[in-house]
This record gives structure tokens, C-alpha cells and sequence, in this order.
């Protein structure tokens, strides 16, 4: 019996739920395999350290994390590794000192391309667009930004990157974050939250603030909560990959570290159904490229996930 | 009945053997309540009775209670401060700052510690300088520590400390035993000390019962307070070493809401909130008790949210049950 | 006049008119109507909650239990109207203020029987009505697609140009002005705090009235319970975290003494508005939202520091020409 | 001893008693405050209690009020049972009372005060603050005390004032009872009079009154009736016009009344605390006097004179704002209790459970407290020494209790008494305070108070002694400086004779024009 920990950023996140569904599912595929969902309730790396203090207590063969800080969680997760527990990091990564491997959702030149793509898309004559990020420590988030940023002078001259804030994907906060952003640039014209938190309050707030039309909303969510508003207008489009193909990939991963693989540049893995992917020489790789939900397809997908 | 004897009449000095009185007191109650905790996690996980699982369990709870021990000399002067998880926010800022100009181990924690003292001795200012309620003071100070913090860091977090700056938060002394437990074990023992065998401790046991008796002996209170802020202040500067090395890095959300979680400790260790009364014995076992419910329940993989109702729960429960048994006990006597 | 002019409450006015002209100076359009409308709205539940903290901390206790009662209270409305979306919202309402009375009727069941602190009564009901949300919910968030649209407008709703939310603001200071200034139980919160000693003297149960007001502030948590999720359509187990602080801090900011006994209706309203305008304006003139907090607890310290001015002179007055020129 | 017998009484013919309370016993712990206590209050007539401090009369009051329960006993109204289970209840049933403390609240102005708990109401049920501040004008004119703004903040008062509104408050309420415990305590002539006057407008109008006084010349000229109580017990009654004033002293004391203190004669040595030109901002002022080796100075005035707000000037609790403290030869400043401490002068503060003892601490460490400088060693604790210590110092004040280990809290007052002077005689003082020192102890352990510091002049201590009680001070004093609002009024030496009268008039500023 394999134990798998499967470590998110906070609990209750539909994101993550999705995730690990997906770990269960692949946990069931490969057999013998016992899935750990586990993460602390608020996103601190303070919560993540604890639970791994425990899990390292537990000898469970890897853990799987999606972290809140790519610094502070290191030296709890060397400790793992010295004890012998194979540590990888998924979603959002952690420094590479600190992990064996990790599995990036998908490019990121490309999400951060994306992002901005969605939002340019929508703007013919260009305008002012602002990021509601989650926290200021995410990794993820902050080398979409990073890889947003570059490639904005050259694809998108027209869009005006006026500011970027963090929600710490904290509903409120990001609800606060939104507002201010509204207030503070009269002419802004779209939010872009690569969160699936934030994009979630931006187009609360674009809704209650009668701006539907004037600015739109876009970014990375989950269909399925994120469907209204597509239907009201307050979004045009947003993207995302599969949270459950996310998860289903780390426990595959995870059970071949477990199994002897070794993780080193250009390796070779086979993530089950989903395919296969190869090491870059940071140990890390990425998925598919993100997908686009607008009107058309929207009501299909928040089915699933 | 009126008439005045004047043969020297004996009192003896106590009724009963301080021995006695150690068996029937809070400390013990907590520690057959930690046996008890013990024996049941080590029932409930095959984990658990590791050394290396318990030195791992260790780490969650030590920082908070190094501070604990010297909030619960402030708490027992009648006092509080809430602002001492901004206290090592800031000092761990200022480390962060004092990195980027190159500054050594040596001098890193120097200053970490250097910013927890000046915050203290900032609280206790406002508090015995100025005569300001020291509940809301530190309510203030706790946004405001924090605050600067943000300020200074922004978005941005430092790392890259130097080697060597990661054995105060990671390293061990002696095979499992860590750096950090055997600190918090030193400094448990001088507390001890300082609170129950010299006139300071004595003095912090005074005001708490009585600051205005304590005045009029002769006790300079409001100098005993300050101390006790710088005290408090001095302590959550070192935790905020041990965290920050623990962490190898500084955010400003660092130990976000740890405040509630060291007073709930020293209150759970017996200290009266309303001053006048606890023991350092006491919040020593309540930290290990605080610590075996979170980390026992979190071998069972329970989230942390829910050890929480623990806490609250047992927090509610030491308080109320004595109340309610001396309560029976009286209507019985009736 | 005199006398309202040396008010603590009109210096708070003072300020923040001040901060939203200054604001206004700089960024002009934050005094629009609107803009100042939506303030207020923005504020509206940390005025419902300072007010319900401020009858708490008048009789020289403190609810720390606040936050998490809110929570609690709101994910329990979530749930039920995610699984009955059925129940009409004004009922749901009502049943959140139950909810909190409740939770609230804990906390002060265990003060006025048992005599424990209410800071350590609070304090422990605080971890432990968290750790419930997480029990009842299962560790799951419940979003807005699960929440039925009505329960989201009941905040929305805009009548006279305001929002419902702000209205509820509205009524709950009213009835809280009339609570305090008009009627015996308002009037005990005071006496309780001033000198309960005397109070007991005056024939009012001190350890009643400090259970009304923890039902007080019970019920308005629940209140905003619903409000919250209504408004910010999220109900997790992190909703209003660490808020108990802020709440508090407004009290203060308004001039409520934790002392007990003093503080009026229009301190607790104009602390919070002062945080809800500090929120606003900071982002308006460019300064990074990373200074709100040092500026917020700077605010704290400063009121606490002013408000501790006017109250010295604890002397008893004996010479005669001393009462004369005071 | 004999005490007198009761008096078979010569009741007038039309009245029954309004009230009537039968065999109430009432005990604190360590204290019998009340005793099979037996009163009745008549219609339309004023019944004095007498008795001398700690005697139970406030407890009295207090179980009249429905604030304490009593362990046994009935009350009686119109001859019908009742519970006076809160004070709420008293109120119901028509009884108002002016308590001997001003417990009232210093953050609410003074028409609330008047009306907390029993406010006026609108047709709505909200408070009518209209007519309440109207009324307590009204009232406030009626016993003379007009000068008082309804709208004012009760702590903006002087304590004579707070005493006023006290009384409006007691009156507020439309009672058949009316008890009022030492209500001329703090108030001056003119206020006394019209106080008076007011009485016997309620006395006509029906009213069933108790008034406790210790001033006799109050008694006589406004009491129908009278009881005396000693040690809790009632120890007679009847009717004012069939007594006198040595045979009420008789009952009181139960003994003559001289022999209570016996102050030794003794050679007064050099100056060792002088005092000019002292002056506070709002509590004293013009203050000089000087003290002698070996000298017992009696400061006597009334109940908020200013006295104890003195000597805690001296030892540095309060901050004088001009003004000169010699020790000896040599200008001493004084910034600190532990200044004073040093300098070898120690008060023995009023407020024996707030300022005196820590009731939750045991006696040693009480005892210690001030002294741990000399029990330790390099700041470390030395149960031993602070056990001698206390010994010692328990052991000549010949304390009563089980043991030193035991809480302060749970001695008699008297007991905690002697732990707080011991407490100060451990530090080898040269000038000791006592403010009050014998306020609310037993007789015997009055008398001991009253030997012990006899004795401590005669070893060459300097002593203050602050005391309301005009025998205690007349017996024991060397010297008697009387305070009034503040000020000295004067300096009366023991060999020009101490007349009570002279003393009382300077106290109370009788006889000068009323300010
Ligand atoms: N709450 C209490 N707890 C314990 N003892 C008390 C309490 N109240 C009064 N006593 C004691 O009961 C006795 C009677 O006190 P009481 O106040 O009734 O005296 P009194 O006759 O009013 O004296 P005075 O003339 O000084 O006002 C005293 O010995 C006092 O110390
Ligand atoms: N202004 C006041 N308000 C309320 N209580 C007062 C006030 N002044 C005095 N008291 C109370 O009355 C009691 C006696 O007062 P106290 O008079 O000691 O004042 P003092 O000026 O020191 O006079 P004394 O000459 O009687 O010692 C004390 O218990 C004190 O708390
Ligand atoms: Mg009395
Ligand atoms: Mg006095």
C-alpha cells in the first residue's frame, strides 16, 4: 500500500476538490495506492509546514503540493526528502531545491500569454487592464504575471497594463482589491484574475457595480462556478485546464518516484490517460495548454468541473 | 472574646506540606490531563511514539511558547499584549533588511532580536508611560507592527539567508532534540526562576492582585510593567529568529494570528486572565498539551481547523469545571 | 453646544470629513454622492458589528467570538439555502439572527452562570464555533452557484438610491440609538459599566445585563452572517478571519472605553466609517493598499491616546475654588 | 456587665409599625455582622440607629434594601411577610434608602443617577428624559440643593454635592421607608439644616424613616425613637424623650467610655517631619505642620476633608504642586511610595481591602512586601527570612490566625488590619501613618490597635493618626489638627485642653459665615 499526500493550498477550494478527485481516480487505476487529501484551511505556508511535519510522521511515500510560498515550505520539505519521502510540487510550484520535480499545469509563457490574449481579444482598440492576482507569495501566479508582462510590449501594444493587486484568494479581500480598482482607474476596461478566487469576486463586483459592458472580467476559473457569469455578461471568457487531470497527473507522477524513476532533465514520465511529459532542466514540465470557456461551451464543462 | 492576651501565641508557618498542595494544584490537573492526551494519541496512530515524530511535533508549538512564557508574567501583572505575532513580523522584516545589506548571521540575530525589544519597550510606553489600557494599545500596535511590515516587504519576500542562520529554526542539538526545544526549555527554566523565587516575580504576583496595595508598599509598578512589555517584546524577537530560520524566508503575513493561540496557551496553563495568579509549570504543560492535540490529531490527518475546537473546548472546559465542582461542592455541604 | 462641540464624536466627524475632503483634493470624485454611498455601504457591517461590540464592551467585557459566530452563522444560512433554495430569504434572515442569538446566548450563559471571564469565554468560543463551520460544511466552500440568485439581491436590493445593506445599517442604528438612550436595558449596559457595585444598588442584575448584551451582539453577528455571504456570495470557513480585531478597533477608534461605561452610538458609527473611508481613499490617492494596516493601527493608537486625555483627572474635587473653575 | 433594661414602650396610640424586622442574623465570613436583630419603623416618626463603627448598622440597612440576603429572620411590612430578594423588590415595596457610601456613577449625569432603575417613562415605553431632568430639578431645589444642573456629570461633583444627589435619588422614589445611613457624614451645616428641614416635611407627610448618625446633637434634634446596636446585636430602644446621652454611650460601648485608650504619657523628642506651604491643585492646600519624635498628631475633620488625599501626597502617591517636606534636617523629596519607604516614613492607608492588603496572597508575603529587599539575597526569595520576618512582626501585634501561609483575604478586618501595620512596622519606619486606623475593626481589637500605637511613640516612632471618631482622636492624639475642605482649619495642643465641641464646630466651619 502506497501512501500518496495530496497537499493543497487551502481546503474547500473547488479547484483542489476537482484535483483530487483526479487523484482518486488515478489512485484507483493504478491500485494499491491510498490518496491523502489534505491542506490547512486558510492559505498560509505556516498551515502547509504543520501538516507536513505530520505527514512526515505518518511515513507516506510522496507528498504532492501545491504551495503557498516557494521559499518557506523548503526546508520542511528537504527534511522529507531526507527521510526518504519523494516530494513533488504541482499547480504552484516550490524552489527546486525543495522538490523532485514539478508538473506545471501548462506553459507558462503560454498561461501568461493566454491571460492576456483573453482580454486583448475583446479590446480592438486596446485599453487599460489591471490583475487581481491571489497572494503576493503564490508562485504560480507571479510567473504567469512575470511571463504576461514580457509579452505585452510585443503581441499586445495597445493594452495598458495599469496595476496589479493581490486578493490572497480571500474572497473579501479580493472583493476590496476589485473595488479599488474600479475607483482608481476610471477607464479601466478589463480585470484579469489568474485565480480562481478573484475572478470570482471581480465579476461579483463588475455585477453590483452596474459596469457589465464597460468592464469585462476574465481570467482563470472553474466552470462550474463561474458559469453565471458568463451568463450575465460580466465575462466574456475565461480559461483554465483541467484541475482533475491536475490531480490524476500528481499521484502518477508521485507513483513513479515511489517506484524507483528518477527525477533528472529529460526524463521521461507517463501520466496515465493524459499522456506523457519530459523533464525540462529544472525538473519540471508542463501540461496541456489551457482551454477557453465563453457561451458556447460553458454549460457543458460546469458539469464536470 | 475582647480581652487582649498578651502571651505570644504561635501560628505556625503553613497548615499543610507544600508538597500537598502541589498534588491538588492546576499544574497537576494539566498533567494528568497531557498523561491522559498522550496515552491516547499514542493508542490512536502507531506514529506517534517516534522520537523523531515527537522531536517534528516539537517545532509547532515552541515559538509560541517561548513568547507564552513571558506573556504569562505580563497576564499575570494584569496585563496582555496582543501584538507579539506583529512583533516577530517586524523583526523578521527587519532581518530581511538587514540581509540585503550583507549583514552576517551574528548580526542578524542580533537585530531580529534588537527590533523585538524595541517594540516592547514601545508597548510598554504607551502603557505604563501613558497610562493606556494595554488591550487596545496592543491592538493598535498590532496593526501597526504588521503595517510597517507590509510597507517595508510589500509583495516581495526575502530569502537567501545565509548558511548557518538555518540551525536556529532547524538545527539540532543532540540527536532528536532541537535547537529551538532546548532554547524554549532554558528560558521555561529561567521563568520558573524569575517568577517564582525572586522579588520580581514576587512584585508581578502583587500587582496582579492588587496594583494599588502594591503601590502603597512601595512596589514601582509601572516599572515592573514596562519591563514585562520589553520582556514580551524581547521574546517574540527570538521567536521571530527561529521562525524566520525555520521558514528561510520573511513574508509579512508571517505567524498571522498566533496572538490568540499564545494567550489561549497561558490561559490554558492556569494563568488568571485577570492577573494575580498562574505558574510557569503550568504553561509549560498546557504548550505540550496545545502541541499533542494538534499534532496527535493531525496523524489522523484532522484538519487544523477542527484541533481548534479542541483547544476552545478543553480552554472552556479547565475554567468552568472547577467553578461548577466548587459549586456542587457547596450545595452539597448545604 | 458647548458641550457638542468638545464631543469626542465630533472630532471623529471632524477627521473624517477632513480625510474625504483631503481625499476629494486629490483625487476629485471620491465625494461624489456615489462614491460616499458606496462607503458607506462598504462599511455598513462594521457598523452593525461595532454597535453590537460597543453594548459588549460597554459593560466592561469583550466579544471576541464575533467573527466566527458571523461565520458560522452565515455558512449555516448558505447551506440551508443552497439545499432549500426554496426558503424565502426574509425567513432565512430571521433565522440567521436566531442563529446568532444562539451562539451568542452560549457565550453568555457561561459569563453570567459560571463568572468566567468574558474574554476567555470568547475566546475559546471563537476557535471552537470555527472549527464547527468546517464540520457542518464538510471542509467545502459554498459558491455562487450554489447560492440561490434572491439570497444574493436581499443585500442589493437599492431603495432611495441605497442599497439594502445600507439600509439595514441604517435601522440597526436607529434601533441601537434607541436602545441605548431610550430605554431601562440601555441605560443599565451604561450603569453595569460606570460602576456595577452602584448598579447592584440601583436594583439592576449586572450578570443578566451582560448576558443581554452577548445576545445583543450574538444576534447582530448572525445578522451579518447572512449579510456577509449574501454579500461577498462566499461561504468558507475563512470568512471575516481575524475580523473580531477590526471590530474592536472601530470601538475604540470611536472613543468606547474598554474600560466600560463610556462610548456613544455615534463613536462606534464614526469609528467605523473612519476605517471604511481610511480603506477607500487609499487606493484613490496612490498609496499602496500595503500602508492601510500601519495606518489603521496608528489610527488606534492615536484615539486610544486622545480619548485617554479627556479622561484623566480622577481627583475627588475637594478644595471648593476647584469645583468652581472646573 | 448589665445593660440597661428595655424600655417598656410608650407607644402613641395610633401607630403600628410600618415596618418590622425580627430576629435577622446575617454573617460574613469570619464576622457576625448582625445578630436575632429586632427593629420597627413607625409612620410619620424618625428612628435613629446607634452604634459605633462595624456595630452592623449599614449591614442593617443593606438587608433592608434587599442588597443582602439575611441567614435568618422576617421582615415585615404592614405586617405582612415579605422577600426582599433584589433591591428591586425593596423599591416595589416602597423602601428608599441614602447609602452610606456614595454608591452612585460618576459617568452618568446627575438626572440618571437620580432615576437609574427606576426611570420615567413615555407613552412609549422609552425613557421621558425630559421629565426626569425636570423632576430632579425640582427635587434637587427641594432639599436645598438647587445649585445642581440635572445635565451635569455626576464626577464633575465635589463629594458634598455627590452626597446631594444621593439623596434626591433616595427620594426620587415615592417610598413609605426612607432609610438614610449617615447622611450629614459629608455634608456641611447649611446642608444639614436643610436636610433637616426636608425630614420633617417627610415626617408629616407620613413617612417611616431610619437615620444613623454619630453625631448626637443630630440625634436629639431630629429622632422620634431610637435602637442601639454593639457587635451586631441590638442592645436596647425606645422612645429619645425617656433617655440620655450617657446611657445610650453606656449601650453602645458597654463600658466607660475613657478607658478605651490608653495613650502613655511620653517626652516628646526633636522634629522629625516638617511640613510647609503644601498645596495641591484641587485637593489641599496652605498645608503646614510639623511632627515630633515620640508625638502622636491627631488630624481629625469630617469624611472628605482632604486628610487621607494629604498623606498619600506625602508619600508620593499623589503629586503635590508646591510645598516643602523636611525629614529632620534635611529637604526630602518624595516621588515614590518606595522614596517614602526609604526615607522611613509609611501610611497605613484607609482603604484597608483596596490599598492595604492583598486579600489573595498569603500573610507572609503581605507582611514581606515591602521589606523584600531585606528577606532576599541578590534578588532571589528566602522563605525562610520572610517567614521570621512575619513572624516576628505577627507575633508582637498578637495576630489571630491558623496559620502565615493562610490568604490575607480570609481574616477578620480587624486581623487584616494588623497584617497591614505589620507589614509597615517591618521596615523600621521613623514616621508611621494611620489613616483611619481603627474603621470598621472590633472593640477589642480597637483597643489593641489603639495600646500598640501608644506604644510605638513611646519607642520613639513619630505617629500620624487620621480619624473621623472625635473620642479616639481627643484620647489618643498629643496634638489634633483639624482639616476642613482642604485647608487647616486649626491646630488644637493637647494642654489647651481638647473640647468636642470646638473640635466639631472647626470641623464642620460652624459658627463662621456659611460659604
Ligand atoms: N461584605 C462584607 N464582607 C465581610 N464583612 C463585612 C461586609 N460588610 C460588612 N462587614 C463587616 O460587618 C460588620 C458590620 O459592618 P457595618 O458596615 O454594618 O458597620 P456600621 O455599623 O455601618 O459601621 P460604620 O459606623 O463604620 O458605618 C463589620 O465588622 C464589617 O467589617
Ligand atoms: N468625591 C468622592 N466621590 C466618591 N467617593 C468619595 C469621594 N470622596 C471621598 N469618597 C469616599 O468616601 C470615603 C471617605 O473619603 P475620605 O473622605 O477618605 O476622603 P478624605 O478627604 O481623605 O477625608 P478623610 O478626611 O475622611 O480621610 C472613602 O471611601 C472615599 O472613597
Ligand atoms: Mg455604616
Ligand atoms: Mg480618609
Amino acid at each position: 500500500q502506497e501512501k500518496i499526500a495530496l497537499v493543497v493550498k487551502s481546503l474547500g477550494n473547488g479547484f483542489f476538490d476537482a484535483a483530487a478527485k483526479g487523484a482518486e481516480n488515478a489512485a484507483k487505476e493504478i491500485g494499491g495506492i491510498e490518496v491523502i487529501y489534505t491542506g490547512p484551511t486558510s492559505a498560509t505556508a505556516e498551515g502547509q509546514i504543520e501538516i507536513i511535519n505530520s505527514l512526515i510522521a505518518q511515513n507516506v511515500n510522496a507528498i504532492a503540493i501545491s504551495s503557498n510560498d516557494p521559499d518557506a515550505l523548503v526546508p520542511v520539505l528537504k527534511k522529507a526528502m531526507d527521510r526518504g519521502i519523494k516530494v513533488i510540487s504541482w499547480d504552484s510550484g516550490v524552489a527546486a531545491e525543495g522538490r523532485q520535480l514539478h508538473l506545471n499545469p501548462s506553459d507558462t509563457n503560454l498561461i501568461g500569454e493566454t491571460i492576456i490574449k483573453l482580454a486583448a481579444d475583446y479590446l480592438p482598440e486596446g485599453g487599460d487592464v489591471a490583475i487581481l492576482s491571489a497572494s503576493s507569495t503564490a508562485t504560480n501566479q507571479n510567473a504567469w504575471i512575470d511571463a504576461a508582462k514580457k509579452i505585452l510590449p510585443e503581441k499586445f501594444p495597445k493594452i495598458n497594463l495599469v496595476s496589479v493587486v493581490y486578493g490572497d484568494d480571500d474572497s473579501v479581500k479580493s472583493t476590496n482589491e476589485a473595488k479599488g480598482l474600479i475607483s482608481s482607474f476610471p477607464n479601466l476596461k478589463a480585470i484579469i484574475a489568474p485565480t480562481t478566487v478573484g475572478v470570482v469576486a471581480a465579476a461579483q463586483v463588475v455585477t453590483d457595480s452596474n459596469l457589465i459592458g464597460k468592464v469585462n472580467v476574465t481570467g482563470l476559473a472553474l466552470p462550474s462556478e463561474f458559469k453565471q457569469f458568463i451568463d450575465n455578461g460580466s465575462s466574456q471568457a475565461v480559461a483554465l485546464w483541467n484541475p482533475i487531470d491536475l490531480g490524476y497527473s500528481a499521484v502518477y507522477l508521485s507513483h513513479q518516484l515511489i517506484g524507483g524513476t528518477e527525477a533528472k532533465p529529460g526524463a521521461k514520465f507517463s501520466i496515465g490517460k493524459v499522456g506523457e511529459i519530459t523533464l525540462d532542466d529544472t525538473n519540471s514540465a508542463a501540461m496541456a495548454a489551457p482551454f477557453t470557456f465563453d457561451k458556447s461551451n460553458i454549460e457543458e464543462f460546469s458539469k464536470i468541473y | 472574646m475582647t480581652d487582649i492576651t498578651h502571651e505570644a501565641r504561635h501560628i505556625p508557618d503553613r497548615l499543610e506540606s507544600p508538597l500537598r498542595g502541589a498534588v491538588f494544584s492546576w499544574p497537576t490537573l494539566l498533567l494528568i490531563v497531557g498523561v491522559v492526551l498522550f496515552i491516547v494519541n499514542s493508542l490512536a496512530s502507531p506514529y506517534f511514539l517516534s522520537p523523531w515524530s515527537l522531536s517534528d511535533a516539537t517545532f509547532n508549538f515552541t515559538e509560541k511558547a517561548i513568547i507564552a512564557l513571558a506573556m504569562a508574567l505580563l497576564i499575570i501583572a494584569g496585563e496582555i499584549d496582543l501584538s507579539v505575532a506583529s512583533i516577530i513580523a517586524l523583526a523578521s522584516t527587519a532581518m530581511g533588511v538587514a540581509l540585503q545589506f550583507g549583514v552576517g548571521v551574528p548580526g542578524l540575530v542580533t537585530i531580529g532580536i534588537l527590533t523585538g525589544l524595541i517594540c516592547g519597550v514601545f508597548n510598554g510606553f504607551l502603557v505604563t508611560g501613558l497610562g493606556l489600557p494595554s488591550i487596545v494599545v496592543t491592538i493598535g500596535t498590532m496593526s501597526f507592527f504588521r503595517g510597517i511590515s507590509y510597507i517595508v516587504l510589500g509583495d516581495q519576500a526575502f530569502k537567501g539567508y545565509p548558511a548557518g542562520f538555518d540551525y536556529f529554526g532547524q538545527g539540532y542539538v543532540w540527536w532528536v532534540v532541537s535547537f529551538e526545544f532546548t532554547l524554549f526549555l532554558v528560558f521555561a527554566l529561567l521563568y520558573y526562576v524569575l517568577l517564582h523565587h525572586t522579588n520580581f516575580g514576587r512584585q508581578v504576583f502583587t500587582i496582579g492582585n492588587n496594583p494599588v496595595a502594591a503601590r502603597f508598599s512601595g512596589v514601582r509598578v509601572e516599572r515592573v510593567k514596562f519591563i514585562l512589555f520589553c520582556l514580551t517584546g524581547l521574546m517574540s524577537g527570538i521567536a521571530a529568529v527561529l521562525l524566520t530560520s525555520r521558514l528561510a524566508s520573511t513574508r509579512p503575513s508571517i505567524a498571522v494570528g498566533w496572538e490568540l493561540e499564545v494567550v489561549t496557551m497561558v490561559v490554558l496553563g492556569g494563568v488568571s486572565i485577570l492577573g494575580g495568579s498562574g505558574t510557569i509549570q503550568g504553561v509549560v504543560i498546557a504548550a505540550f498539551i496545545m502541541g499533542l492535540v494538534t499534532f496527535g490529531l493531525g496523524l489522523l490527518n484532522v484538519p487544523g481547523i477542527v484541533m481548534s475546537i479542541f483547544i476552545g473546548a478543553l480552554l472552556i472546559c479547565v475554567i468552568a469545571l472547577p467553578i461548577l465542582w466548587a459549586r456542587m461542592r457547596r450545595r452539597a455541604a448545604r | 453646544m458647548k458641550t457638542v462641540i468638545l464631543s469626542r464624536e465630533f472630532w471623529l466627524a471632524a477627521i473624517v470629513a477632513v480625510m474625504v475632503i483631503a481625499t476629494n483634493l486629490r483625487a476629485p470624485g471620491f465625494a461624489a454622492p456615489d462614491k460616499l454611498a458606496g462607503i458607506f455601504n462598504d462599511t455598513a457591517m462594521l457598523m452593525i458589528l461595532a454597535l453590537g461590540q460597543m453594548s459588549v464592551i460597554l459593560t466592561r467585557s469583550i466579544d471576541l467570538s464575533m467573527a466566527s459566530n458571523l461565520a458560522l452563522t452565515g455558512m449555516i444560512v448558505a447551506l440551508i439555502n443552497a439545499a432549500f433554495p426554496g426558503i424565502p430569504i426574509p425567513a432565512l434572515m430571521l433565522f440567521a439572527c436566531l442563529c446568532g442569538l444562539v451562539l451568542g446566548a452560549f457565550n453568555g450563559i457561561l459569563i453570567w452562570l459560571l463568572n468566567i471571564p468574558a474574554i476567555v469565554v470568547t475566546l475559546g468560543t471563537l476557535t471552537i464555533y470555527r472549527g464547527i463551520i468546517f464540520l457542518i460544511a464538510g471542509g467545502q466552500w459554498v459558491n455562487a452557484d450554489k447560492l440561490s440568485p434572491a439570497f444574493v439581491q436581499y443585500t442589493r436590493i437599492e431603495f432611495l438610491g441605497l442599497p439594502a445593506l445600507s439600509w439595514y445599517a441604517i435601522v440597526v442604528a436607529v434601533a441601537f440609538f434607541i436602545l441605548m438612550t431610550r430605554t431601562s436595558l440601555g441605560r443599565a449596559i451604561y450603569a453595569v459599566g460606570v460602576n456595577p457595585t452602584a448598579s447592584v444598588y440601583a436594583g439592576i442584575d449586572v450578570g443578566r445585563t451582560k448576558f443581554a448584551t452577548f445576545l445583543i451582539s450574538g444576534l447582530l453577528s448572525g445578522f451579518c452572517g447572512y449579510l456577509w455571504v449574501s454579500r461577498y456570495v462566499i461561504g468558507s470557513v475563512e470568512v471575516a478571519k481575524g475580523y473580531e480585531l477590526t471590530i474592536i478597533a472601530a470601538c475604540v477608534i470611536g472613543g468606547i472605553s474598554i474600560a466600560g461605561g463610556v462610548g456613544t452610538v455615534a463613536g462606534a458609527l464614526l469609528g467605523a466609517l473612519f476605517l471604511g473611508v481610511i480603506n477607500s481613499a487609499l487606493p484613490v490617492i496612490n498609496v499602496s493598499p500595503f500602508w492601510q494596516m500601519a495606518i489603521s493601527g496608528a489610527a488606534i493608537i492615536l484615539a486610544v491616546v486622545l480619548n485617554a486625555r479627556g479622561e484623566k483627572r480622577g481627583s475627588r474635587l475637594i478644595l471648593r475654588e476647584a469645583e468652581a473653575t472646573s | 456587665m448589665t445593660l440597661p433594661q428595655r424600655k417598656p414602650e410608650s407607644m402613641p396610640v395610633s401607630s403600628t409599625p410600618k415596618i418590622t424586622l425580627s430576629g435577622i442574623t446575617k454573617t460574613f465570613p469570619g464576622v457576625r455582622a448582625l445578630h436575632k436583630v429586632a427593629l420597627e419603623l413607625y409612620p410619620g416618626q424618625v428612628t435613629a440607629v446607634i452604634g459605633e463603627n462595624g456595630a452592623g448598622k449599614s449591614t442593617l440597612v443593606k438587608t433592608m434594601t434587599g442588597i443582602y440576603q439575611p441567614d435568618e429572620g422576617e421582615i415585615r411590612i404592614n405586617g405582612e411577610l415579605v422577600t426582599l430578594s433584589s433591591p428591586h423588590a425593596a423599591f416595589k415595596l416602597g423602601i428608599t434608602a441614602i447609602h452610606q457610601e456614595t454608591v452612585l456613577f460618576d459617568e452618568l449625569s446627575v438626572a440618571e443617577n437620580i432615576y437609574l432603575g427606576h426611570a420615567l417613562k413615555t407613552r412609549f415605553k422609552t425613557l421621558d428624559w425630559a421629565a426626569m431632568r425636570e423632576k430632579s430639578s425640582k427635587l434637587l431645589k427641594e432639599i436645598g440643593a438647587g445649585h445642581i444642573a440635572p445635565d451635569t456629570r455626576l464626577k464633575d461633583l465635589s463629594i458634598a454635592n455627590k452626597h446631594l444627589v444621593a439623596v434626591a435619588r433616595a427620594l426620587s422614589i415615592d417610598a413609605d421607608v426612607v432609610i438614610m445611613d449617615e447622611p450629614t457624614a459629608a455634608l456641611s451645616y447649611k446642608e444639614i439644616q436643610d436636610l433637616f428641614e426636608l425630614m420633617e416635611l417627610l415626617k408629616k407627610s407620613g413617612k417611616a424613616i431610619l437615620f444613623i448618625s454619630h453625631k448626637f446633637d443630630e440625634i436629639y434634634r431630629i429622632a422620634d425613637r431610637y435602637t442601639v446596636f454593639r457587635d451586631g446585636e441590638m442592645v436596647g430602644s425606645g422612645l429619645i424623650a425617656d433617655t440620655n446621652q450617657d446611657t445610650i454611650v453606656r449601650m453602645m460601648v458597654g463600658r466607660s467610655v475613657d478607658q478605651v485608650f490608653p495613650k502613655q504619657e511620653t517626652t516628646l523628642g526633636e522634629n522629625v517631619l516638617t511640613v510647609s506651604g503644601y498645596c495641591h491643585p484641587t485637593e489641599f492646600a496652605d498645608i503646614n505642620f510639623s511632627l515630633r519624635k515620640g508625638e502622636i498628631l491627631g488630624f481629625y475633620g469630617l469624611v472628605g476633608a482632604g486628610r487621607s488625599e494629604l498623606m498619600q501626597a506625602l508619600i508620593g502617591i499623589t503629586k503635590p504642586s508646591k510645598g516643602a517636606v523636611k525629614i529632620g534636617e534635611d529637604i526630602a523629596v518624595i516621588r515614590s511610595p518606595a522614596a517614602a519607604i526609604e526615607n522611613g516614613i509609611v501610611y497605613v492607608p484607609e482603604e484597608r481591602g483596596k490599598q492595604g492588603v492583598v486579600v489573595d496572597m498569603p500573610i507572609v508575603q503581605n507582611i514581606s512586601l515591602p521589606s523584600l529587599r531585606r528577606t532576599s539575597k541578590n534578588g532571589f526569595l528566602r522563605l525562610a527570612e520572610e517567614f521570621a520576618l512575619a513572624r516576628e512582626y505577627a507575633t508582637r501585634l498578637d495576630l489571630r490566625a491558623a496559620s502565615l501561609s493562610q490568604n490575607a483575604g480570609t481574616l477578620s478586618g480587624g486581623n487584616q488590619q494588623k497584617v497591614v501595620i505589620a507589614k509597615w512596622l517591618a521596615t523600621k519606619p521613623r514616621v508611621i501613618i494611620l489613616d483611619e486606623p481603627t474603621k470598621g475593626i472590633d472593640i477589642g481589637s480597637k483597643a489593641a490597635v489603639h495600646a500598640f500605637m501608644s506604644e510605638l511613640a513611646a519607642q520613639g516612632l513619630a505617629v500620624i493618626m487620621v480619624s473621623s471618631e472625635l473620642p479616639e482622636v481627643m484620647g489618643m492624639s498629643d496634638r489634633i489638627v483639624v482639616m476642613r475642605e482642604g485647608r487647616i482649619a486649626t491646630t488644637i495642643e493637647k494642654n489647651d485642653g481638647f473640647d468636642a465641641e470646638a473640635l466639631v464646630r472647626a470641623a464642620a466651619g460652624i459658627g463662621e459665615k456659611a460659604a
